[in-house]
């Protein structure tokens, strides 16, 4: 018997309790943001979209071996010694075309393991979060400028793609 | 208990079934004798002086020539922990379930089923647990062939 | 719970998609009208075998894909299998790298039980606690976002050391959380723990007996919920958690029988507040220096194994590495602390009702990432 | 209907429509001028949830379409539902479930006749206007167990498995403590009760005879919580155990149809606990004291969206009961409880 008006009473206070924790938050400030119209500001260290200065590559490949999900490929082809050289704009003399320099950043695990070894810091992980797309092919960013003189044709991204399961 | 201890109690308790003991190191062990598991692990569980009532960690691993199952056991009375392992040939590797005596091995024996293949007598449930019932191989082992479709279905 | 199980038995399948299995779990509810006879885990849909994955990537390349276990928790998660290599490797880390870990990892654990809370909350059918933990869990992902640069799965913990320093201003910042977290644990108690519609809820359902507990290799706070004052920070320190002082919450039973769920789930608002006075204290303790001080050139352990737990917040995580003295691990084999206590939940949910599945399951705090791995 | 009546003869050439069907038009008219009050009404309330809802989550709630406070969002869901694809599910029982949203739907709205929303804005005035509410109310339990049969899906069968033992058990003790009212007064009739409380606050029901009728009042305002499948009651659409319950398998235009009834049975349960309790449309003062400036229709309102707002503030705050603990309450509290009740009401009545 004393369980049962014990029940009764307890239930009776402590919803009113419940429901008067919840009315004073009925008059609190939102702490929502209105996403499309406001938005954060990302801190610097956000690691979104890759982005790699191709100016500035050398093409030693160190990021796509330390890469864990190999979503970086890229191609090098030497430079020919008759060629002006190049320079990046730490100094670095770049002795490697990159004619092919993918990142498909729909394999990417955002983990930034390739940033930390480049040598020139030209790859970065920059704060931009907004880059959807309606194929997943668009999510392939191919940074490379030049062509080779080899005439080695560029593999397309997307066979690696296929076989990528294991 | 320290390692030496435990190493030197289950010698003595059961002699030649004690394969080997590597009590120095970061993760001190015994190899003991496939057969003989289930009575080992029994007396691991209920001796007073080991209590190793918890099973923390029952896997697989393939060594190319051979199949080890690791028992990691600690007390929770005594504080202290031993690891436990067996030896198994790759073909049909098979020993009894200690399920009787940590019930969590249920499912560590049937997930060592599933990505090894070895067979635990007498478990009573043994069905692959992680993959799918009707998937062919066993993915963990080292010569494991990813397949290329399941189902006809391109993996 | 004894029934007779007379009518005929109808099979409800639960799951996989299913608004409260947190995540992809099945389970086959032999019902008897509201009664359960069995319910029956089915697990693995979420399974991508991240032990063979690891044995193809090189020892730093593996962070990234132990986050992705837990992924309500991965700070915790590259804790356990970072130290497990620095131990291999012995490796010891200067006193700003420990405290800094111990820091994170305690935010992550707060991170993570507000998560169980805030979801137990919706599994019982109170939907603000949920957005309520959210809040205060975002603001915690603000602060590790911008020590970091990612919200949920951080690759942070590096072998050796950290990715990066914290920045200047951080503590401040952490007390200043804290110092307004503190209290809105309090008003969640007001809202949902103390709630009598929510003991009735889950006090007397879900017993889970110190031995069956121990038995199934039931770990952390659900394990601390039947009230066996177990807990690896303390048992078995590691990161030097011995010379923090804080306490280890066990389930009390104050409204039912020991083990019940609401034990287990009270054992995780009260580790909250151990968390944060275990926070305060590494603060107070950071001492300047070089976080990558001690990250080696070559990841290279040496050949041999170790088996190395730490306590995540769903219970010990423990990470079995063979090293054959290359630069991938041989073999890797984690213990999962949500795979133990599934294993349990046949047992523990027998004889239940459907509305009790459901808070069980919701009071084990299981990720089905981890468990399938 | 009387006033409808007369504005309708004011129409040029309504005299010359013959004598049967002109009696037939009235009666046409309101309900169709119910029925767009009503649909407004719940549009209004589902926006006033979201809105609730959002604020006492820290959150904000629809705020985009429609301009100020996005509250035009409830009309562009409901544009959405009327536009989506009507699935039938290929095992349902098709009939029975084409028809259960919409028996659902009926008995909410038949209810709505004989609310007196003022002193002659009603559309019959039955002298069992109260027992019309209660046997109209309850066929929505018929369109549940339809909804739940019908999908041939488990969780739906539990659903409407569950709507049914719940709306019939809390049906007796809301019934029972309504009679603390029913005695007073005399009469079953709503304008009758209401009429009964006229000449200020002190004359409502909920104030008579203190405390007796106010606890009748929380106990017809918990059972009709159960009624209407609201949280902490909300067992048969238990989103974290059954899915959504009955509602499982519906889509489009059919779930809308059971959205408008949950809501507009929220509006019923409200104004009958206003009209009985709350002195239905009548001022809060003595019309001697302070003449009354606000429409009978309007207060009326008011003090059904009263109610309503209590019943979204339980909602967003409360966990949810189990089903034998729901029956517990039912049979072990409520209804002891208001017999008790009943009892002293008659008590005090005859001997006071």
């Amino acid at each position: 018997m004393w369980n049962y008006f014990r029940d009764i009473g307890l239930g009776i206070v402590t919803v009113l309790t419940s429901m008067g924790v919840a009315w004073r938050h009925l008059f609190t400030r939102s702490v929502t943001l209105q996403y499309p119209t406001e938005k954060w500001t990302m801190p610097e260290r956000s690691r979104m979209r890759l982005f790699n200065k191709i100016e500035d590559c050398i093409g030693c490949g160190q990021c796509a071996r330390a890469c864990p999900t190999d979503c970086i490929t890229i191609q090098t082809e030497k430079r020919g010694k008759d060629e002006p050289e190049v320079f990046a704009s730490d100094g670095t003399q770049i002795k490697l075309r990159t004619y092919v320099f993918d990142i498909d950043m729909a394999l990417c695990c955002y983990c930034s393991l390739c940033t930390f070894p480049c040598p020139t810091h030209c790859l970065v992980m920059t704060p931009e979060y907004e880059y959807s797309v309606y194929d997943k092919l668009d999510h392939i960013y191919r940074f490379a400028k030049e062509k080779p003189l080899s005439g080695k044709a560029q593999k397309p991204h997307s066979e690696k793609t296929e076989s990528h399961g294991q | 208990m320290n390692a030496q201890e435990i190493a030197a109690l289950l010698t003595e308790k059961f002699g030649g079934r004690i394969i080997e003991s590597k009590s120095d190191g970061i993760n001190p062990y015994s190899i003991v004798d496939p057969a003989a598991i289930l009575e080992i692990s029994r007396f691991l569980c209920s001796d007073e002086r080991l209590a190793l009532d918890h099973l923390e960690l029952l896997g697989g691993a393939d060594y190319k020539d051979r199949i080890e199952v690791v028992y990691v056991l600690y007390s929770m009375k005594h504080h202290h922990r031993y690891t436990v392992k067996c030896r198994l040939p790759r073909e049909n590797p098979s020993l009894q379930t200690v399920e009787s005596v940590w019930k969590v091995a249920n499912w560590h024996e049937r997930e060592a089923f599933d990505m090894f293949g070895i067979v635990f007598e007498g478990h009573s449930d043994l069905r692959r647990i992680l993959c799918p019932d009707d998937w062919e191989g066993y993915p963990l082992r080292k010569d494991y062939k990813y397949p290329t479709s399941y189902r006809d279905m391109p993996v | 719970m004894e029934v007779e199980y007379s009518g005929d038995v109808m099979t409800l399948n639960m799951g996989p998609q299913h608004p409260s299995t947190h995540g992809v779990l099945r389970l086959e509810l032999k019902t008897d009208g509201e009664i359960v006879a069995a319910a029956i885990p089915h697990i693995g849909y979420l399974h991508r075998c991240f032990e063979k994955h690891v044995e193809n990537v090189d020892y730093a390349g593996v962070v990234p894909y132990t986050d992705r276990m837990d992924y309500c928790a991965a700070m915790n998660m590259e804790l356990g299998y970072v130290l497990a290599v620095e131990k291999l490797m012995g490796i010891e880390v200067n006193n700003r790298v420990r405290c800094i870990r111990i820091v994170m990892a305690e935010l992550g654990r707060i991170a993570s039980h507000l998560i169980a809370a805030g979801t137990y909350g919706n599994d019982i059918g109170s939907f603000t606690p949920f957005l309520w933990c959210f809040r205060d869990r975002e603001r915690i992902l603000d602060m590790f976002e911008e020590t970091c640069g990612a919200r949920l799965l951080y690759n942070y913990n590096w072998i050796g050391g950290l990715m990066f320093d914290i920045k200047p201003g951080f503590e401040d910042k952490l007390i200043e959380f804290l110092d307004y977290f503190e209290p809105q644990v309090d008003n969640l108690n007001r809202l949902l723990s103390d709630n009598w519609i929510f003991i009735k809820r889950t006090a007397e359902v879900g017993i889970l007996s110190p031995e069956t507990a121990i038995s199934y290799g039931v770990t952390g706070p659900n394990l601390r919920g039947s009230g066996v004052k177990f807990d690896v920070r303390r048992d078995e320190p590691y990161l030097g958690y011995d010379e923090f002082d804080f306490e280890i919450p066990v389930g009390q039973g104050e409204y039912g029988p020991v083990g019940s769920c609401w034990d287990r789930y009270m054992v995780r608002i009260r580790e909250v507040k151990e968390s944060c006075k275990i926070i305060r204290q590494a603060v107070a303790k950071l001492t300047p220096g070089d976080v990558h001080e001690s990250i080696p050139k070559r990841i290279k352990p040496p050949a041999g194994e170790i088996y190395m737990r730490t306590e995540c917040p769903r219970g010990e995580l423990g990470y079995y590495i063979v090293s054959d003295g290359g630069l991938k691990p041989y073999r890797l084999k984690v213990k999962s602390p949500c795979f133990t206590v599934m294993s349990a939940f046949e047992e523990v949910s027998r004889g239940a009702m459907i509305s009790d599945v459901i808070a069980i399951l919701g009071s084990f705090d299981i990720v089905l990432g981890e468990i399938d791995r | 209907m009387q006033s409808i009546a007369e504005l309708l003869g004011l129409l040029p050439g309504y005299s010359s429509i013959p004598e049967t069907y002109r009696a037939l038009i009235p009666v046409v008219v309101s309900c169709v001028v119910i029925f767009a009050c009503m649909a407004l009404a719940v549009l209004f309330a589902v926006w006033l949830e979201r809105k609730v809802s959002a604020h006492i989550q820290d959150r904000l709630g629809p705020m985009y379409v429609g301009g100020w406070h996005g509250w035009a969002q409830t009309l562009a869901d409901a544009v959405k539902l009327l536009l989506k694809e009507d699935i039938v599910p290929a095992s349902a029982d098709k009939l029975l479930f084409k028809v259960a949203p919409f028996v659902v739907f009926l008995g909410a709205f038949a209810a709505f006749v004989v609310i007196p929303f003022g002193a002659s804005s009603f559309v019959a005035d039955l002298n069992i206007g109260l027992l019309y509410v209660f046997a109209v109310g309850s066929l929505s339990v018929i369109g549940i167990i339809m909804a739940g049969w019908a999908s041939n899906n488990k969780y739906s069968l539990y659903g409407g498995m569950r709507a049914a033992a719940q709306i019939i058990s809390y049906e007796i003790p809301s019934a029972i403590a309504i009679m603390t009212v029913v005695i007073p007064v005399g009469s079953l009739s709503l304008v009758e009760i209401v009429n009964a409380q006229q000449g200020g606050i002190q004359n409502w029901f909920i104030f008579r005879y203190p405390p007796l009728v106010f606890l009748g009042f929380i106990i017809y305002f918990i059972a009709s919580l159960a009624e209407v499948n609201r949280t902490p009651f909300d067992i048969p659409e238990a989103e974290s155990e059954l899915v959504a319950g009955y509602h499982t398998e519906y889509s489009g235009m059919r779930f809308a149809f059971f959205f408008l009834a949950e809501y507009a049975n929220m509006f019923l349960v409200a104004s009958v606990a206003t009209a009985l309790f709350l002195g239905g449309w009548t001022w809060f003062v003595p019309e001697s004291v302070v003449p009354q400036f606000i429409p009978g229709p309007v207060l009326f309102f008011g003090k059904v969206l009263a109610l309503v707002f209590v019943q979204m503030w339980l909602r967003w705050s409360l966990p949810r009961l189990r089903v034998d603990q729901l029956m517990y309450l039912s049979w072990k509290v409520l209804l002891p409880a208001s017999l008790a009740l009943v009892l002293g009401v008659g008590w005090v009545t005859v001997y006071w």
